[in-house]
């Protein structure tokens, strides 16, 4: 048995290398495994499906690069359902970043749907000051945003008239990646307003937000890139995060593996006990 | 006839007072109206039978707050409705007006809440103050942080103490500096030297200030080396790199991790860990538990943060605190039972009572 | 002096902050709302002291020659161009964006990309069933993570409903117990804070 | 292979990091020193810009609103401890901070979390399906056991040394279920940075 006691003394850059390729072997020679849908990401897709054309949906980018892995496939995937659906986007962030790596999915989407800036979608940018700022917001829009991202008067634009405060708002969804983010979202704006509010955050946050779910304060969630390949999945647009998913899967075996021999090296040990 | 139905039903309800709990500078308007209709037309006067002027057009609710209001003046509403070829008005009503109000009653039940936790704390502090011996039990992470500052001193290795990655507008951060004291004062004394990295320029300074107090109270102010309080990024990954660089140079033998964390926590956790060191770790929220559960040696968890200054004190006043909040805990337990049964038979008056949402 | 004109600021804006509250009067609102500005505005304001640190820090680094001391010549070299590049080309600068595009991201991405690797050692480490604790954090792990990949999908189709439950039962129950006792701790220590009880904050002393 | 600049420093920076995972070598320590350096100087910019100068400057300077020269005096302090005469007046921006931060808090934890979240607990046991009354039973036991895991001023023995141990439970469950399933968010970040080093600059896919 002097294998398992080499095991247990395993030098941990082994396990790193290995982590390693798991990863980047079914990157190039993709496996297709098939991706099943969970119900908090259905919520959020079937609640699009029943808003009415021309809805006005806020999609508040609050990540920021580190994230942007996890965060873009599900701007991307969600934006892009919105337009398919012919409704508004009002794009903003609570994060400096966050906007900017937005911007970069509505740009790409938006010409093949022929929408218009302005008239079907706007970016109004980064939106500093938290909390503090998101009770103003709701509470009258004109207040605190005076011009977009590119610092054109928002008056000069039909969307951007045609949202005055909380009440206009038919839906939010935030991609979050901390704080501010959705916890914000939900204590100093849906709690005051009563605005719907839908979230797609990073895995690490998804449990956290269960409690909320199950409270109603949540309308739906995307959990991480899985979360990002269901809803690609649902809108029937396979993109980045389904080709993630083997790799994934790969990973997930690998380290039950790992689990798994961890235990016998204690049985193991137990016995010679 | 159908249509005469039509008329009848279709007639428009309004009301309008005084929007509750604001400063007195609003009047909301409700109304009920039929489907049929899609647009109303506001229309405010300030004598009944005067020229009664458009406010706005509204068409997709039925409820407007008309900010636009003298305090103290009296305003008559009037609607007007269309529809497909229809066109309602309703009658006039009013006098409103704006009243400011000065307790805002839709948050009572917050009061109240907090009247009751405050008191409860304050209650037992008192009689702690008044000598009384109140039991609290031995919570297992906070007992080895004494001991693996010890640790550190027999080996003579330095001690690192991460505060997390929020600024003091946090709990965390602020408990984290409560216990950064306490720290500090051990390490003054056995003359160990202690790191703090911090990642926000006001925590930094805030430790500072408890570094060095702390050393003058262990009667070792030659101790403190204010360089070893410092700043590095405000940049949460920026700051893991460079305190992920410290563990790996100086090799300390215990590693705290108090207060605020996020995705970095086992980033720091694992690099500890593969240096050798005692690892403490303590956070509030459940985030990021499970991961200093997993690689480090001892986890605070929750409240047991916040309760780590008041026991290491061990001043009488500040255990009292902690007997306090246990009676919160008894509140909620008993406000969970109730609510449930209440819900049970149907009553839902306390979970009304929790409501926050505000109109 | 030095304890009492601080501690009577905390207590004076704590409360003023909370009885505003509940005073929609406008003159409470329009304070309290200033108040939290200003508080926003004096803790950005801070990062300057930082930087003043990070100067002071390395450049006695490097004047001592400490070790690794070539080292923090890189940085202040960065730092220095950095905030060059942001004061005098503005945040929207090019200079500022190129480097924070091509220097910021990638490495803020990568160090946060360590996990994948640190997950994998911690789960090896600590994921082994030594006490019944151990045990139950182990299994629900496992069940977790086969569950939320599309290959659980595959070998169990009942596999995502479980972690759902899981997710749902479990760990909300946990979390809000665990949220509640924080909240009750939190408010507790608030109110030592406020009430000037707790100070060690400060570096003051005991009562 | 690329041949953009920025994605070749990109590429290269990438890689120094992760050679930390081997061992701490130069290469690392010069990414690591990039790294605080031009991140610090971003906050720097980026606070200023967002928050210090509109929230305190611009009300002074461009709308001559004096009041504000306090919030501004205030935050000086933050140098006082360089006079050893008047370093304690840095007490003044700090429990300022705090005391409204403070107030802020208690208020919005008890609005925000405490008041929903116990709210929710209120679950329905009747007129749901009986593995929904069971679960429902599940969470409302489960809060409960915590909170009584963090009750300081009693023993945990007999009954409440029980429901404590229950709590210890749930905990443990729950943090297992939280590891495994943020396993998929970190596998993604690197995902993310592999997608990037043979997509981006090797272009190999």
């Amino acid at each position: 048995m002097k294998f398992l006691e080499r095991l247990e003394n395993l030098d941990r850059r082994i396990l790193f290398l290995l982590v390693g390729l798991a990863v980047i072997i079914p990157l190039i020679f993709p496996l297709g495994l098939p991706v099943d849908i969970t119900r908090p990401v259905k919520s959020v897709f079937d609640r699009v499906e029943e808003l009415p054309e021309g809805a006005i949906v806020v999609v508040s980018c609050d990540y920021d690069p580190g994230s942007e892995a996890e965060l873009t496939p599900a701007t991307a995937a969600f934006v892009e359902h919105c337009f398919r659906r012919n409704l508004r986007v009002y794009m903003m962030g609570l994060w400096p970043a966050g906007p900017e790596l937005g911007n970069l999915s509505l740009e790409s989407i938006a010409p093949r749907y022929g929408k218009e800036y302005g008239v079907d979608y706007i970016n109004i940018g980064y939106r500093p000051g938290g909390p503090v700022m998101l009770v103003s917001l709701g509470r009258n829009v004109a207040d605190l945003v005076r011009a977009d991202y590119a610092g054109v008067p928002i008056d000069s634009f039909p969307l951007g008239r045609a949202l005055k405060s909380a009440r206009d708002i038919d839906l939010v969804m935030t991609l979050s990646a901390g704080d501010p983010g959705v916890l914000h979202w939900i204590i100093y704006f849906s709690a005051r307003y009563g605005t719907p509010i839908a979230t797609a955050t990073t895995a690490i946050m998804a449990p956290q937000q269960y409690p909320y779910l199950s409270s109603g304060q949540l309308v739906g969630l995307l959990g991480g890139l899985k979360g990002a390949a269901e809803y690609e999945t649902l809108i029937e647009m396979k993109a980045r995060a389904v080709a993630g998913m083997d790799s994934q899967s790969i990973v997930h075996l690998l380290l039950v593996v790992f689990i798994v021999i961890g235990n016998v090296i204690l049985l193991y040990q137990k016995r010679r006990i | 006839m159908l249509l005469i139905l039509l008329v009848l039903t279709n007639q428009v309800e309004l009301k309008a007072f005084d929007t509750p709990n604001d400063d007195g500078s609003s009047i909301t308007l409700n109304w009920q109206a039929d489907t049929l209709f899609n647009s109303y037309f506001i229309f405010k006067s300030l004598n009944p039978d005067g020229d009664f002027e458009k406010v706005c057009e509204i068409t997709d609710r039925t409820t407007y707050v008309d900010t636009n209001v003298a305090g103290g003046q009296e305003y008559y509403y009037q609607i007007e409705a269309y529809g497909m070829d229809l066109t309602e008005s309703s009658r006039v009503v009013g006098p409103v007006k704006a009243i400011p109000h000065i307790f805002n009653t839709a948050r009572i039940n917050i009061a109240v809440f907090i009247v009751i936790l405050f008191f409860a704390v304050i209650y037992y502090i008192t009689r702690a103050r008044r000598g009384e011996k109140l039991f609290i039990r031995k919570i297992p992470g906070i007992a080895a942080i004494e001991e693996a500052i010890g640790r550190a001193t027999e080996m003579g290795k330095p001690v690192l103490y991460v505060p997390g990655i929020m600024d003091i507008d946090e709990p965390e951060t602020i408990a984290s500096m409560s216990i950064l004291g306490r720290v500090a004062e051990k390490t003054a004394e056995y003359g160990t030297p202690l790191y703090v990295p911090t990642s926000k320029a006001m925590v930094m300074s805030m430790a500072q200030q408890v570094v060095k107090e702390a050393a003058i109270r262990a009667g070792r102010p030659d101790w403190f080396n204010i360089d070893n309080v410092r700043y590095l990024t405000d940049d949460q990954f920026g700051y893991v790199s460079a305190v992920d660089g410290i563990m790996v140079r100086e090799k300390p033998a215990t590693n705290f991790y108090l207060g605020k964390f996020y995705a970095e926590s086992l980033i720091l956790a694992e690099t500890g860990f593969s240096t050798g060191a005692i690892q403490i770790a303590g956070t509030a929220l459940p985030d990021q538990l499970p991961f200093f559960v997993a690689a480090c040696d001892y986890t605070l968890i929750g409240e047991e943060l916040y309760a780590a200054s008041a026991y290491l004190s061990q001043e009488p006043v500040q255990l009292g605190s902690l007997k306090g909040q246990d009676i919160g805990k008894l509140i909620f337990i008993i406000v969970i039972v109730l609510g449930v049964l209440d819900r049970l038979v149907g009553l839902d008056i306390l979970y009304n009572l929790f409501s926050t949402v505000q109109q | 002096m030095k304890q009492t004109i601080p501690l009577i600021i905390v207590f004076g804006f704590g409360f003023f902050v909370i009885i505003a509250f509940f005073i929609p009067l406008s003159a409470f609102q329009d304070a309290s709302q200033t108040f939290e500005t200003w508080y926003t505005g004096v803790i950005a304001f801070f990062v300057f002291i930082g930087i003043f640190n990070i100067v002071k820090v390395n450049a006695s680094k490097i004047q001592r020659r400490l070790s690794d001391w070539q080292y923090s010549i890189i940085l202040l070299i960065f730092l220095a161009l950095m905030m060059a590049a942001g004061f005098i080309g503005g945040p929207n600068g090019g200079v500022f964006n190129y480097l924070f595009e091509h220097m910021q991201i990638p490495l803020g991405a990568t160090m946060f990309s360590l996990l994948a690797f640190f997950v994998a050692s911690a789960a090896f480490r600590a994921f082994r069933a030594r006490t019944p604790e151990a045990t139950l954090l182990l299994i629900a792990a496992v069940i977790v993570m086969i569950g939320r990949v599309p290959i659980g999908y595959y070998i169990w189709r009942g596999f995502p409903d479980v972690v759902e439950w899981m997710m749902n039962v479990p760990n909300t129950a946990a979390k809000r117990g665990i949220l509640f006792g924080a909240d009750l701790g939190l408010i507790s220590m608030a109110l030592r804070v406020l009430l000037g009880i707790e100070r060690s904050y400060m570096g003051g002393g005991r009562e | 292979m690329s041949t953009e600049i920025g994605v070749w420093i990109a590429a290269l920076l990438t890689l120094a990091i992760y050679s930390f995972l081997y061992k701490d070598n130069p290469f690392y320590k010069v990414a690591e020193n990039i790294f605080v350096g031009v991140s610090a100087g971003y906050w720097a910019v980026v606070l200023w810009f967002n928050y210090a100068w509109p929230n305190l400057f611009e009300p002074l300077i461009m709308r001559g609103n004096f009041i504000y020269l306090i919030p501004i005096i205030v935050g000086l302090m933050m140098f006082a401890p360089l006079i050893p005469k008047v370093s304690w007046l840095i007490r003044i921006p700090l429990t300022f901070t705090m005391g409204v931060a403070m107030a802020l808090v208690i208020l919005q934890r008890i609005q925000g979390e405490i008041f929903p979240q116990l709210q929710a607990t209120f679950l329905p046991l009747i007129g749901v399906s009986p593995m929904q009354t069971i679960s429902n039973l599940l969470i409302i036991f489960g809060v409960i056991s915590t909170l009584i895991y963090f009750y300081f001023s009693k023993a945990h023995k007999g009954v409440l040394g029980v429901f404590a141990k229950l709590g210890i439970w749930f905990m443990m469950v729950a943090f297992g279920a939280s590891f495994g399933y943020t396993v998929m968010a970190r596998i993604s970040l690197l995902i993310g940075r592999v997608y990037f080093l043979l997509h981006n600059w090797l272009q190999l896919i």
